[in-house]
């Protein structure tokens, strides 16, 4: 690990760990918009990572970021860092500022926002879904429309109508409409296909280290839950079916947090999209064990709304059916697979004959 | 060696003729707006007005005689009206207890007073129990129950606190296991009985829990010094353990345990039959054949209970099975259509799913957690 | 359950239990025709269950005949014991006299005996592959065809060629070839798809009966073992992860009993094959379930030859794949719901409007 | 608490070739006849041409030190090696046991005399191993073996049984886990040693144990007084429990627990992507994203052990998810494919079918079972 990520992911996980609360996270599920954790995000230069300190970044790269998306799934930050981080990135890519206020995403075939530009600015119609966060964003990152040509665009959401709605997490997956709204935007022509399967990519890997982070997070409790709860007059652990619990537990997490490793790496090195597939569906199938297994260990008290056991597994629920299933993610290895003829499995599983095979 | 061998049953034309009647008044109750389908209703639908029109069937107690307000039906009517209820995702929770286990438990062990107060109230859906036996750290280790009654001129004063107790704040009474002697290191199963406590007397209190989904169905309930009257010990004194054991038996083997999630199940083959989606439909199909079998085990086991034979451990086995078959719907739902759960979705399918999901981690702790449920079924096996 | 079943259950089991034994089996794996036991069985009347005795047979019903198959497979006889039983049952059905010879069965779409009437007699020549029992059966029912027009033909098998092979428990499943071979034969004009359905229906549910009964067995053998079995000191059965198994195995055991049970009856009252269906994919799904966790309990001393579990465990093995997998029977049931537009999946299950609605 | 982090590694273009190298060899040796292709080849698959080509290649001990017959190459060049020899199920069951555990053993523990006569034969690929822990009634309960050695004159006097020991028949030695001082109520793990007995010595009988096939793949080896030279001691006297625990990690964190059914997931992709079967090839798809994590964490304790960490829980873990990973390739084949299992199928699908199915059940129990491994896991969670 380079010293910049050590160094980054051991301040995000301080700041996380002292501030990110059991209280805070049931108040933001209340709708209450968590300014002073953003606020230390931001001053940690966490939004802005994988962006070179010339273009007044944090510096380091993308695999630096997805290592700090891993401790936000661990803490179930409720704010829009993995929507905010990636949205950098992308307008990073047009030759865009990065932002720091609250960032959200929609890249989406067939959602679009009409652009006409008249003398007041620009006027933009459109409704875009399931939007992360989209009530507390102050801009959206989305697909634009002109005269039959595609752009990437930034869009303030001030002036759009939003209709709430919650994931099984209760975080924000509002519907967003802009009609003949009148705004400021910025836009750069760009290859919408590209566009999707590049957020796709992003998104989806952001998820597997969330998810990740999430069931390391679980693990732990458990493990502990294990220690200090008794039964029958002694601690649960020493229980046999508890102990296969906690082993299928560990394996699931540990195999998760590994592919997903190896994803990251190898996404940073060559856009090698078939480790994140191949973490993609590991963590998304995984996730549906650790959640029940964790609750089993944990019995009643686990399901209680106090307890908080069920902010990271509710998360599982939520995430794993999120930037694509485990059965999405699957039809797109097998799509690789069968556009490439030559190569038995094991070719491609260890792929010697080039970097990237199956690109 | 224990075996699980259990009859088949064929239901007859007149059942089939009352499936359909109770089938049509569901219909037409959802149709006029008093209830809305939904995912594990029988613990999480709770409507006073819908249990009082099930009273009004004659569909509660049904197998009661008639002198208690019961209707004096067959066991199989009885699960033909559950089913229908569970599979339309009917608000039953209310009088759901009741019905299943604190009235059948006073026909068996009740005094004949007992029965004649409580019994027609229970038929008219308009008297709800709650169970009163888990308690903070008992957990599924039911003989470390702590909660105490002592004797008293003309009742008992009870102390203690039960948990994870459904619908107790809606509940009128409470059917409370407690020591009413001192432990006994040899029998751990000794010195327990059951205690009828009405919920509105004097040191009662009720706190609830909320659920992960920040529902509230279940709760904590207090006792600080509650006069219980003689009256109301149910069977006798110190046979409380065996009592117990017996009412499990009600709580497990039924359809409820198999059902929780079948609004989801009858979604997804809607759609899947829709999506002319062969391959798909032909996995569901698996899970329907699941179903049939669960389906058949708890219909033989109600024939059983009829004929007053020991089906505690088949129960069991049911319950654990069909417990996990409820959460296996989910899991392969989401897999099998393109749906996304979520509570406040304009889609069918995905509220249930979202419904389905959310409350399976109750499903095999709530009654009897598996790896409990299956250590009674290994041991019933072992030992016979 | 009648008097009839009753005596003739326990007559098979007592017959069963005290001359097929581990030993027999062996031999039979080896290759050698166990005449001793097939001659008990035979004098048992068991062959003709399902004919009258006014035609020569036994007496009683299909659903009688069907119990008798759970305790052929609870034993795991090595003889063509369903063949012939159901062979027979088809036999009646033509109006042919039942047969106490071993019998074979091999119909199956697309394949069939190729039928000329010369003076000498019959000369007939064809294909038939995967024969259960072939190399020792006297008889094969199968499908012939003369002149483009179909038979249901009873043809001996002695001239015919054989090649060996055996399913995954040892069981022979051979090849019979006819070339020009001349011989007698009885024949029946029949609708062959009828025939076909009729028979995957009747093998269907054998299957489904011998594999509720072996797994009956494992059950009996397991809890069995884990009594007399120690490990750290004590019986194997107080170790909490063998009761989680042992349970698992009760499960699996009595749910495929119970649906097996219900779909004798349901046939035998009105050719119900929903119930049957259902039966089929519950006990081939059960059968790996119940043969890995059998095994896992029994330890090494269960995965070698010596022991008898293995005679059991690869019967569920090569079952579970005969006369139609889980995927083929739920995918009847599927083409049923699918062609059944105005049910509900719960009137479906309940069938309230007719006997049969889904024939 | 113990945290199961593993290293992510990166082949490099060298690796890759050398990998190549390998596979390029094992295609020949399959296209001239040498071995034909099959599951669970490392305990099945004995061919001592094949073995001692691989000796020849310098691909046996390829870690070990020049001196001791090895090619001092790293950790990473052993696991490609091993992982393309299973991938193509070479026929490396002879020296699978030497070169993976009773040679690193010899290495750490080992006097210099034993390394210097074991390890080049062993490297040579002409000298065959053995593993003597279990005994009959030991089973998963290491701690209970019972074969004793006794001191006498230059030497030990050796009784006892050891039993389900693959390949004895074929093995020169074997490396014998056994008492060397009387039981110790306080420390079940006190008083063990390790000897390596010659199998050609006097008083040694190996009795084979048949297979459920009928194959005779393992055996019970029968001690009577069987003189074992000083010299045969390995490590020190008393430390056997210790040493017996080193030598597990090296028996479960290879690819064999991973890949002993993977020529059957060849096969399965290789006829979705000849049937141009999406669907079905998207769930295999599942089984590849799972053989894949599991394949890089086995890649992760590769590099750890190299770096002399210990790796013992980490390897239990992913025995076991590796072993259920196996089972799991064959119980999705057969319902993704149309495919009959059949030792003698024309079929290679069906072949491998067969050969996976029946012996899955080992897959769970060797090396330790489950149960065993999920305990070690848990419990070394829990402790630290």
């Amino acid at each position: 690990m380079s010293e910049m990520r050590e160094l980054m992911v051991e301040l995000t996980e301080k700041i996380l760990k002292e501030n990110c609360s059991k209280e805070l996270v049931d108040q933001a599920e209340e709708g209450i918009w968590q300014g002073k954790l953003w606020k230390l995000i931001e001053e940690a230069g966490i939004f802005t990572i994988g962006i070179s300190e010339d273009s007044g970044g944090t510096g380091g790269d993308y695999a630096d970021g997805f290592h700090v998306l891993r401790l936000v799934g661990k803490y179930a930050v409720p704010l829009p860092v993995s929507e905010t981080l990636i949205g950098n990135w992308l307008l990073q890519e047009m030759g865009l500022q990065p932002e720091t206020n609250p960032l959200t995403i929609s890249i989406k075939k067939d959602e679009f926002i009409n652009i006409q530009e008249k003398e007041q600015g620009f006027l933009v119609t459109g409704k875009l879904t399931k939007v992360p966060w989209g009530r507390f964003a102050k801009k959206v990152v989305t697909i634009g429309k002109k005269e039959d040509e595609t752009y990437f665009i930034l869009l303030p959401i001030e002036g759009a109508s939003i209709e709430k709605s919650t994931n099984l997490a209760g975080e924000p997956q509002d519907t967003i409409s802009f009609d003949q709204t009148v705004t400021e935007l910025q836009m750069k022509f760009v290859n919408v296909e590209g566009l999707i399967e590049k957020v796709q990519d992003l998104q989806g890997l952001s998820k597997a280290a969330m998810m990740s982070g999430a069931m390391e997070n679980i693990l732990d409790m458990t493990v502990q839950y294990t220690r200090e709860r008794e039964q029958f007059g002694r601690p649960i652990h020493r229980q046999q079916a508890v102990q296969q619990y906690l082993a299928i537990l560990a394996g699931e997490t540990a195999a998760s947090l590994t592919i997903t490793n190896k994803a990251i790496e190898a996404f940073q090195e060559n856009n090698d999209v078939y480790e994140l597939a191949s973490a993609r569906v590991k963590t998304s199938s995984a996730a549906g064990k650790v959640a029940e297994l964790s609750h089993q260990v944990h019995g009643a008290i686990g399901v209680t709304y106090e307890h908080r056991l069920h902010q990271l597994t509710r998360r599982l629920w939520a995430w794993r059916e999120e930037a694509g299933n485990e059965n999405d993610w699957a039809e797109k290895l097998a799509h690789k697979i069968l556009n490439d003829d030559k190569s038995t499995l094991w070719e491609f599983l260890t792929r010697t004959g080039s970097k990237n095979p199956v690109g | 060696m224990y075996k699980f061998v259990l009859p088949v049953v064929e239901f007859t034309e007149e059942h089939n003729r009352f499936r359909l009647e109770v089938r049509e008044f569901l219909q037409k109750e959802r149709e006029k707006g008093t209830y809305e389908t939904r995912c594990d209703s029988w613990l999480n639908g709770f409507n006073p007005e819908f249990s009082r029109k099930l009273g009004e069937k004659g569909w509660i107690g049904i197998t009661w005689p008639k002198k208690y307000g019961g209707s004096e039906r067959s066991a199989l009517d009885r699960y033909i009206v559950i089913e229908e209820l569970l599979a339309a995702g009917a608000p039953v929770a209310g009088h759901w207890i009741a019905d299943r286990q604190s009235g059948p438990l006073l026909l068996r062990f009740g005094t004949e007073e007992q029965r004649k107060f409580y019994l027609p109230k229970i038929a008219k859906g308009e008297c709800y129990f709650a169970i009163g036996m888990s308690e903070p750290n008992s957990g599924s280790d039911l003989a470390s129950v702590s909660t105490r009654a002592v004797k008293t001129d003309g009742g008992w004063i009870l102390n203690g606190t039960k948990t994870w107790t459904s619908g107790a704040h809606h509940a009128h009474y409470m059917i409370v296991l407690c020591r009413t002697r001192p432990k006994d290191s040899q029998n751990r199963h000794a010195g327990f009985s059951q205690l009828i406590v009405d919920l509105s007397s004097p040191g009662v209190s009720i706190r609830p829990i909320k659920y992960l989904t920040g529902a509230a169905h279940f709760n904590e309930v207090f006792f600080e010094n509650v006069f219980v009257p003689d009256e109301n010990l149910v069977g006798q004194e110190g046979n409380g353990w065996k009592q117990n054991m017996a009412e499990l038996a009600y709580e497990r083997s039924g359809p409820e345990r198999i059902l929780s999630t079948y609004p989801l199940l009858e979604e997804l083959i809607k759609e899947l039959k829709e999506n002319q989606d062969l391959p798909r439909l032909t996995e569901a199909m698996k899970l329907v054949a699941e179903l049939n079998s669960l389906r058949q085990m708890s219909i033989g086991v109600a024939k059983y209970l009829e004929e007053g034979k020991d089906v505690g451990i088949t129960a069991a086995l049911i319950k654990d099975m069909g417990t996990k078959f409820e959460k296996l719907v989910a899991e392969m739902t989401r897999l099998l259509v393109n749906a996304t759960p979520s509570l406040d979705s304009e889609k069918t399918i995905e509220k249930y799913l979202a419904q389905s999901i959310l409350h399976a981690p109750g499903f095999t702790l709530r009654g009897g957690t598996t790896e409990i449920l299956r250590g009674i079924v290994a041991k019933g096996m072992v030992a016979q």
